[in-house]
């Protein structure tokens, strides 16, 4: 007991370096393995029986590797492996190192209910890093929260959800949104704006946020539109475009819909130089597959770009194409992906504790330093305070940071006035 | 020879009903004194597939209707049960934070500020068990009703009933605010008070679910010795022989169509209890044409083999995708193409062709009579191109 | 349309065309009760399409027809049947995966909706039908055996027994005796003879021998039309049939 | 509906939505015209269609980027090397898999349609595992981008000029073939009556494997023309097989003037509705349209009356 209080009261890379020095006298392997363990008793860090021993811990990693999903979601994969990878390097949690089980969501809901299942129940895992789409995540709430488990959700979303269980460490609707607005309301004198998006439940949440930020600005909405998901002929909608006129076009369309989309744009002789074009659905993973001519010149609003000027981001980046090859690009989703083992690292010793009630309580006021978006700190809501910015696209499938916000933004998952 | 034909074959009969009871004997005792319940959870919930397998064994096996279209009705079945628990789940102090409190989370995010007013019914639960039922026969009442009666069948058939599924997952979708879109409905908590999530409640529930898949097995033995299942494999044969012996064919074709829908709906419904939501996943076109191949694995003219054959398929499909997440679609792939050519009548008709001569003669043994040979009739092999024309 | 009539079947100005090709054109011929009426004429005559019109299978453009005074035309298929209308086809139509005994046993004119399907009992009174019609047209040994490895005029028993336990006042038979052995069409034309006896048959033949044999009044058709009319004897001397028929 | 827009605006909304209808219809007809002909000439139901279709896309993606990289000079008119390339690629794998599958499951619709499933899904993990799970987007050369302002507020796509073009260029070509050539008549007769084809020295065989290549070969052709207009992903040929199916049943299955017709029906409806209403409504309303009006026309709209 005595020991615990001793580690808790040593800063914690002192402690680790401390620690890595113990390992390497030779003399201590001669000492009994209690003794090791002493310094960080598991069973005082780990009081729920997760998969944590003296030496290792377990964190799952819940993805889709297959299915339609499987695109979208390999970024993460990859910078979660990144995140835990360089923490190990670092001497890992609370001088345990971090073993990664992978289970495939398959793009099929049921399945990551199964899968996180499986992980809570089976493997006990101390964290969770996965889902992308909302789906998969409502699909898997109820798991967490019935199994009190920890869940690090890396994508932006249409907010709406709290809960104990997850960080969330993508940007919610408003964070996303309405910065970006201002901006290309100032920057554009925009009256009026077109809404287009896929069908379901992302595009048309933001939309009403962003219709309801519109409006309350005195501009006007002229057209709302949503194509089920797939959908990839978009005369009738692009003709429809050129009768509004509108300053801004507003796009959430994602997906396979998205090539046809700025193709078809790009034919019907739209040209993104000068009709503004904004969208929240287009990282620099989609932009490969649409293909820089049929986009350069659109704006897109986030909260990173793998073009961001700052050494945090440049570590990252080297770091990144280093361990996935040179070819890779980071999107938004991917750098979110890269949050989470850190903020849950950070958290852990924070908490002292792999304790889930612990880490709950633990992760407000996180803060990661290191972050290739830059600084970012955990809100009481579990989402992260963070900074919007808008980003060009450019032929070369990259963006040009135009404009950031001067401050993070608070996150609001249940907004006032925009529900 | 005559008395063979009054009792109705014995031996078919008690044989198929030993194969009843062997099932029984493996999902009742053998599976959950084999596996954790994590994996017995899985179990229950490929089992839910099998009433969609068994429909179809029905419908398309005896009937010669192939339909890509059940995972409506499992959907819709699903859905049924979905609204009740969503709705016991959203009581107002659940949900005070809402701006409305009182209705699903979705809708409140939707911006609706009322039920909508089908949901109303579903506050009960008699209503809505019998909407489990009804909602997806009605719906293949109505459509067998237009195709059958204009005499459409076969391929067009198969098509319109694919383009209903494209339609119907178009129409959840899109319709968030009263279907809860692509997310589905999720965060089932309670039955009547009762927690559906915890390991125990899991438990029971698949004894439920085993016990109706047992029933609906019963159920379905019975429609298919009826004469009615012999006039279904009659107009499968020569529909137009049927007719003018006096039947009005397509009255029996939306018969069976709406057997098989009710028997789908069924397993959406036990499907949403035991894994706690429902979603548009299961309505389209890919999960309904994946249900047909359940049904072919296992032989698309045994009701046994159709459940054996749903165990056995997603059996492997969960443990492809765990280990070779690549090869799943793969082997998927040659699963459909083999079935198809080389061994049309799937598990069972492996089953009749090498082991059933072995068992029989163990069987017979025993016995002072022995089987007329020409008894196996309506469960006997169809040869392969008679089996689907 | 037109009086009541005393005749048990009767066809009156039926036309149906297929894309403009009349098939059948104007026709108009009666069928008395307890008479075997024979259709012949040369293929193409439009002969199968006139038995198609009577049960329904194909749809009139024009004309009536009257069963028992009750207009056929307006009414489904299994509905003429009911009225007591039976017919066979002409390439043996039976269920190759039921046994003999259950292709019977459907035809039995009893559980013939939904409902009446499932509750049906396979009760003394429809064993002791089976077996009756069974023997009638030698089968009785074959009742347990799949009809698919019955031979062609096995077959074509059955199909004819299927008709036979309907009971029907109106029996059509489509060739009943195509592709037949000389054995088999020996004990066929017996079974025919046996059952028309009580009912009204109308056939269509192609062997002329066993027309004669049977019929009672032929019509000739060609080309949609009625040629000739009468009995064998009348219209085997009509030049005009000689010509386009019975000639080569 | 109308209110908000002028009439000069509504006659530009007639004209643009008309051709935006065009060139659903061109879409639509690329598609329907092999499936008619394996579906109607041969009554197999290929599920695999869209498969063929995006190995098309694929053959075309690959043209584009080797020509970009190795022959730059030659960019400008890759397009049509790649679509004869498509049409060979389709149309050969076309031919395989008639030999390895398709004729032994004659007869067999219903199951043509599940073994032709099995093929689409391990063509897709197929393309998955060579070109990537990503969408691949294909550079098109300059002449083909852009557009022509008839007037000040109707402007007209020029990859949906040449989209259109091609369908008709195809179109005539498979009428000339399929109803002008020895070869066409030999297929039709073979489709009719295969005994007495086979009797009178038709190669019977070799005729149902080069009309299922063919029928392949024009939906390689289509997926390369798609490259123009959409997105190339392991999973985009799936998105196309219903509608493609009820655009050749609707017509009629035996017709090739019935599918053009349907495809003129149903791309014109699903585009002007898709104006006045929301896309995913616009969907749902011309699916049941269709739907219903298959129930009340089961043959189709086109369909000769025979005698059975």
């Amino acid at each position: 007991m005595s020991s615990d209080k001793t580690s808790g009261g040593l800063r914690s890379p002192f402690r680790r370096k401390l620690l890595l020095g113990m390992a390497a006298l030779p003399a201590l392997t001669l000492l009994p393995r209690g003794a090791i363990a002493q310094a960080l008793a598991t069973d005082a860090v780990n009081t729920t029986k997760l998969a944590v021993t003296d030496s290792t811990v377990k964190v799952g990693i819940l993805h889709s590797t297959t299915g339609t999903m499987a695109i979208s979601e390999t970024g993460s994969v990859q910078a979660e492996k990144l995140a835990i990878a360089q923490i190990n390097e670092m001497g890992g949690v609370l001088g345990r190192k971090i073993e990664v089980i992978q289970e495939d969501g398959a793009s099929d809901w049921p399945t990551f209910a199964e899968k996180a299942r499986k992980l809570l129940v089976e493997d006990k895992v101390a964290a969770v890093f996965g889902c992308w789409t909302s789906a998969s995540r409502k699909a898997v709430l109820p798991v967490f929260e019935q199994y009190n488990g920890m869940l690090y959700y890396p994508t932006f979303y249409e907010g709406l959800e709290q809960s104990k269980n997850v960080i969330y460490t993508g940007q919610e609707a408003t964070q996303q949104i309405l910065a970006g607005l201002d901006w290309v309301s100032k920057e554009k004198s925009a009256k009026s704006f077109f809404l287009i998006g896929s069908d379901y439940i992302w595009p048309r949440t933001s939309n009403k946020i962003a219709r309801k930020h519109i409006e309350k600005n005195g501009q006007k909405v002229v057209g709302e539109e949503y194509f089920p998901l797939g959908h990839t002929q978009f005369n009738s909608v692009i003709n429809k475009i050129k009768l509004t006129k509108p300053d801004v076009i507003y796009a959430s369309v994602v997906g396979g819909s998205n090539v046809a989309f700025y193709k078809q744009l790009k034919a019907a002789g739209i040209n993104l130089e000068k009709q503004t074009l904004m969208t929240i659905s287009v990282t620099e993973d989609e932009l490969l597959g649409i293909g820089g001519e049929n986009i350069a010149g659109a704006y897109a609003c986030m909260k990173y770009f793998q073009s961001l000027k700052n050494p945090n981001n440049e570590k990252f980046v080297a770091a990144f194409k280093k361990m996935w090859g040179g070819e890779s690009v980071i999107g938004d989703v991917t750098q979110a992906g890269y949050l989470g083992p850190w903020l849950w690292k950070l958290t852990v010793e924070k908490a002292q504790s792999f304790d889930i009630d612990k880490i709950a309580v633990a992760s407000e006021g996180i803060e990661f330093k290191e972050a290739p978006e830059g600084y970012v700190r955990v809100h009481a809501n579990h989402h992260l305070w963070s900074k919007t910015r808008v980003g060009r696209a450019r032929m070369d499938g990259q963006f040009d940071m135009v404009y950031e916000t001067a401050d993070l933004i608070e996150p609001d998952p249940f907004p006032k006035g925009y529900q | 020879m005559k008395q063979a034909i009054q009792s109705g074959s014995p031996f078919r009969v008690t044989g198929e009903m030993a194969g009843v009871l062997l099932l029984a004997l493996f999902i009742v005792v053998v599976l959950p004194l084999g596996l954790d319940t994590f994996r017995l959870n899985m179990v229950g919930k490929y089992l839910t597939y099998a009433f969609v397998a068994l429909g179809l064994v029905l419908c398309w096996g005896s009937a010669g209707i192939l339909s890509l279209g059940q995972g409506i009705f499992f959907g819709l079945g699903g859905y049924c049960m979905a609204m009740f628990l969503k709705l016991e789940a959203s009581s107002p102090e659940a949900t005070k934070i809402q701006s409305t409190p009182g209705i699903p989370d979705f809708m409140d995010w939707n911006q609706l500020t009322a039920l909508p007013w089908f949901w109303e019914p579903f506050h009960s639960l008699t209503f809505s068990v019998v909407a489990v039922v009804a909602v997806p026969a009605l719906l293949a009442f109505v459509v067998g009703l237009a195709m059958f009666k204009r005499r459409v069948g076969g391929v067009y058939f198969a098509i319109i009933t694919q383009a209903f599924a494209a339609i119907l997952t178009i129409l959840i979708v899109g319709q968030q605010g009263y279907t809860g879109g692509i997310n589905g409905i999720t965060d089932l908590r309670t039955l009547k008070g009762w927690d559906i999530r915890t390991d125990e409640a899991k438990l029971v529930l698949y004894f439920v679910n085993a016990a109706l898949l047992i029933g609906c097995i019963l159920l379905c033995l019975y429609v298919r010795h009826s004469k009615l299942g012999r006039i279904l494999v009659a107009l499968r044969d020569k529909e137009d022989r049927v007719r003018f012996s006096g039947y009005d064919v397509a009255n029996f074709k939306i018969f069976v169509f709406c057997f098989a829908a009710a028997l789908s709906a069924v397993g959406g419904a036990m499907f949403t209890l035991q894994v706690g939501f429902m979603s548009p996943s299961f309505v389209g076109i890919v999960p309904s044409i994946e249900m047909v191949i359940y049904c072919a694995v296992g032989g698309r003219l045994s009701l046994l083999g159709a459940v054996y054959g749903t165990l056995l398929v997603n059996w492997a499909k969960t443990l492809l995708s765990e280990s070779f997440p690549e090869l799943w679609l793969f082997a998927m792939g040659a699963l459909f193409i083999g079935v198809v050519m080389v061994f049309p009548n799937g598990l069972a008709g492996l089953y009749q062709q090498y082991l059933a001569p072995h068992v029989k003669r163990a069987l017979s043994r025993g016995r002072t009579i022995a089987p007329a040979p020409a008894s196996a009739t309506t469960s006997a092999i169809v040869p392969p191109h008679t089996a689907a024309d | 349309m037109s009086n009541p009539t005393d005749y048990l079947l009767a066809v009156e100005g039926l036309t149906v065309s297929f894309d403009g090709f009349k098939a059948v054109n104007d026709l108009s011929f009666y069928v008395d009760a307890n008479e075997i009426h024979v259709i012949i004429g040369p293929n193409g005559a439009g002969k199968t399409t006139v038995l198609d019109l009577i049960c329904g299978r194909t749809r009139a453009s024009g004309g009536s027809i009257k069963f028992r005074n009750k207009e056929l035309t307006a009414m489904k298929e299994h509905e003429i049947v009911k009225a007591g209308v039976g017919r066979k086809f002409q390439n043996p139509s039976i269920y190759d995966d039921l046994t003999v005994f259950e292709n019977l046993e459907i035809s039995f004119p009893r559980g013939r909706s939904v409902f009446g399907a499932l509750a049906f009992k396979r009760d003394a009174e429809v064993r002791d039908r089976v077996a009756e019609i069974a023997e009638m047209i030698f089968l009785t040994d074959h009742l347990d055996q799949r009809a698919e490895y019955l031979s062609h005029g096995q077959k074509q028993w059955l199909e004819i027994g299927m008709l036979l336990i309907q009971d029907p006042e109106l029996l059509m038979l489509d060739e009943p005796v195509a592709g037949m052995s000389v054995n088999e069409r020996k004990k066929t034309a017996e079974l025919l003879n046996k059952i028309i006896q009580n009912r009204s048959v109308l056939v269509i033949e192609h062997d002329m021998k066993f027309v004669e044999d049977i019929a009672h009044r032929v019509t000739v058709l060609h080309q949609g039309k009625i040629l000739s009319e009468g009995s064998m004897e009348r219209v085997k001397n009509d030049p005009k049939v000689v010509e386009v028929y019975l000639g080569h | 509906m109308f209110e908000g827009y002028s009439l000069a605006e509504l006659g530009s909304i007639f004209a643009m939505q008309g051709f935006a209808g065009l060139i659903l219809f061109s879409v639509f007809v690329l598609m329907a015209l092999g499936l008619a002909i394996i579906f109607g000439q041969m009554g197999v139901i290929n599920m695999a269609h869209g498969e063929f279709m995006i190995l098309g896309a694929y053959v075309t993606y690959l043209c584009s980027t080797l020509v970009s990289q190795h022959a730059p000079a030659l960019f400008p008119v890759y397009f049509f090397v790649a679509m004869i390339l498509a049409f060979i690629a389709s149309g050969l794998l076309g031919m395989l898999v008639e030999w390895g599958m398709i004729r032994f499951l004659y007869k067999r619709p219903l199951d043509t349609l599940l073994a032709t499933w099995g093929l689409s899904l391990i063509l897709q993990q197929i393309f998955r595992s060579v070109f990537g799970a990503r969408e691949v987007g294909v550079v098109l050369p300059d002449w083909l981008m852009g557009s022509v302002a008839v007037t000040d507020t109707i402007e007209v796509p020029i990859n949906g000029l040449f989209v259109m073009a091609l369908t008709m260029a195809i179109t005539v070509v498979i009428y000339v073939v399929m109803f002008r050539s020895r070869w066409g008549q030999g297929v039709r007769a073979v489709m009719q009556n295969r005994t007495m084809a086979g009797a009178v020295g038709i190669n019977t065989e070799k005729v149902d494997r080069y009309t299922f290549g063919l029928g392949c070969g024009i939906a390689g052709v289509a997926g390369s023309a798609f490259t123009m207009v959409g997105s190339t992903g392991p999973t985009s040929g799936q998105l196309y097989i219903v509608d493609t199916f009820l655009v050749v049943v609707f017509g009629g299955a035996q017709s090739l003037l019935g599918t053009i017709a349907s495809a003129f029906a149903i791309s014109q409806a699903q585009s002007t509705m898709e104006f006045f209403l929301s896309g995913s409504t616009a969907k749902v309303l011309t699916l049941l349209t269709v739907i219903v009006i298959l129930m009340l026309r089961p043959q189709g709209l086109f369909v000769l009356k025979v005698r059975r």
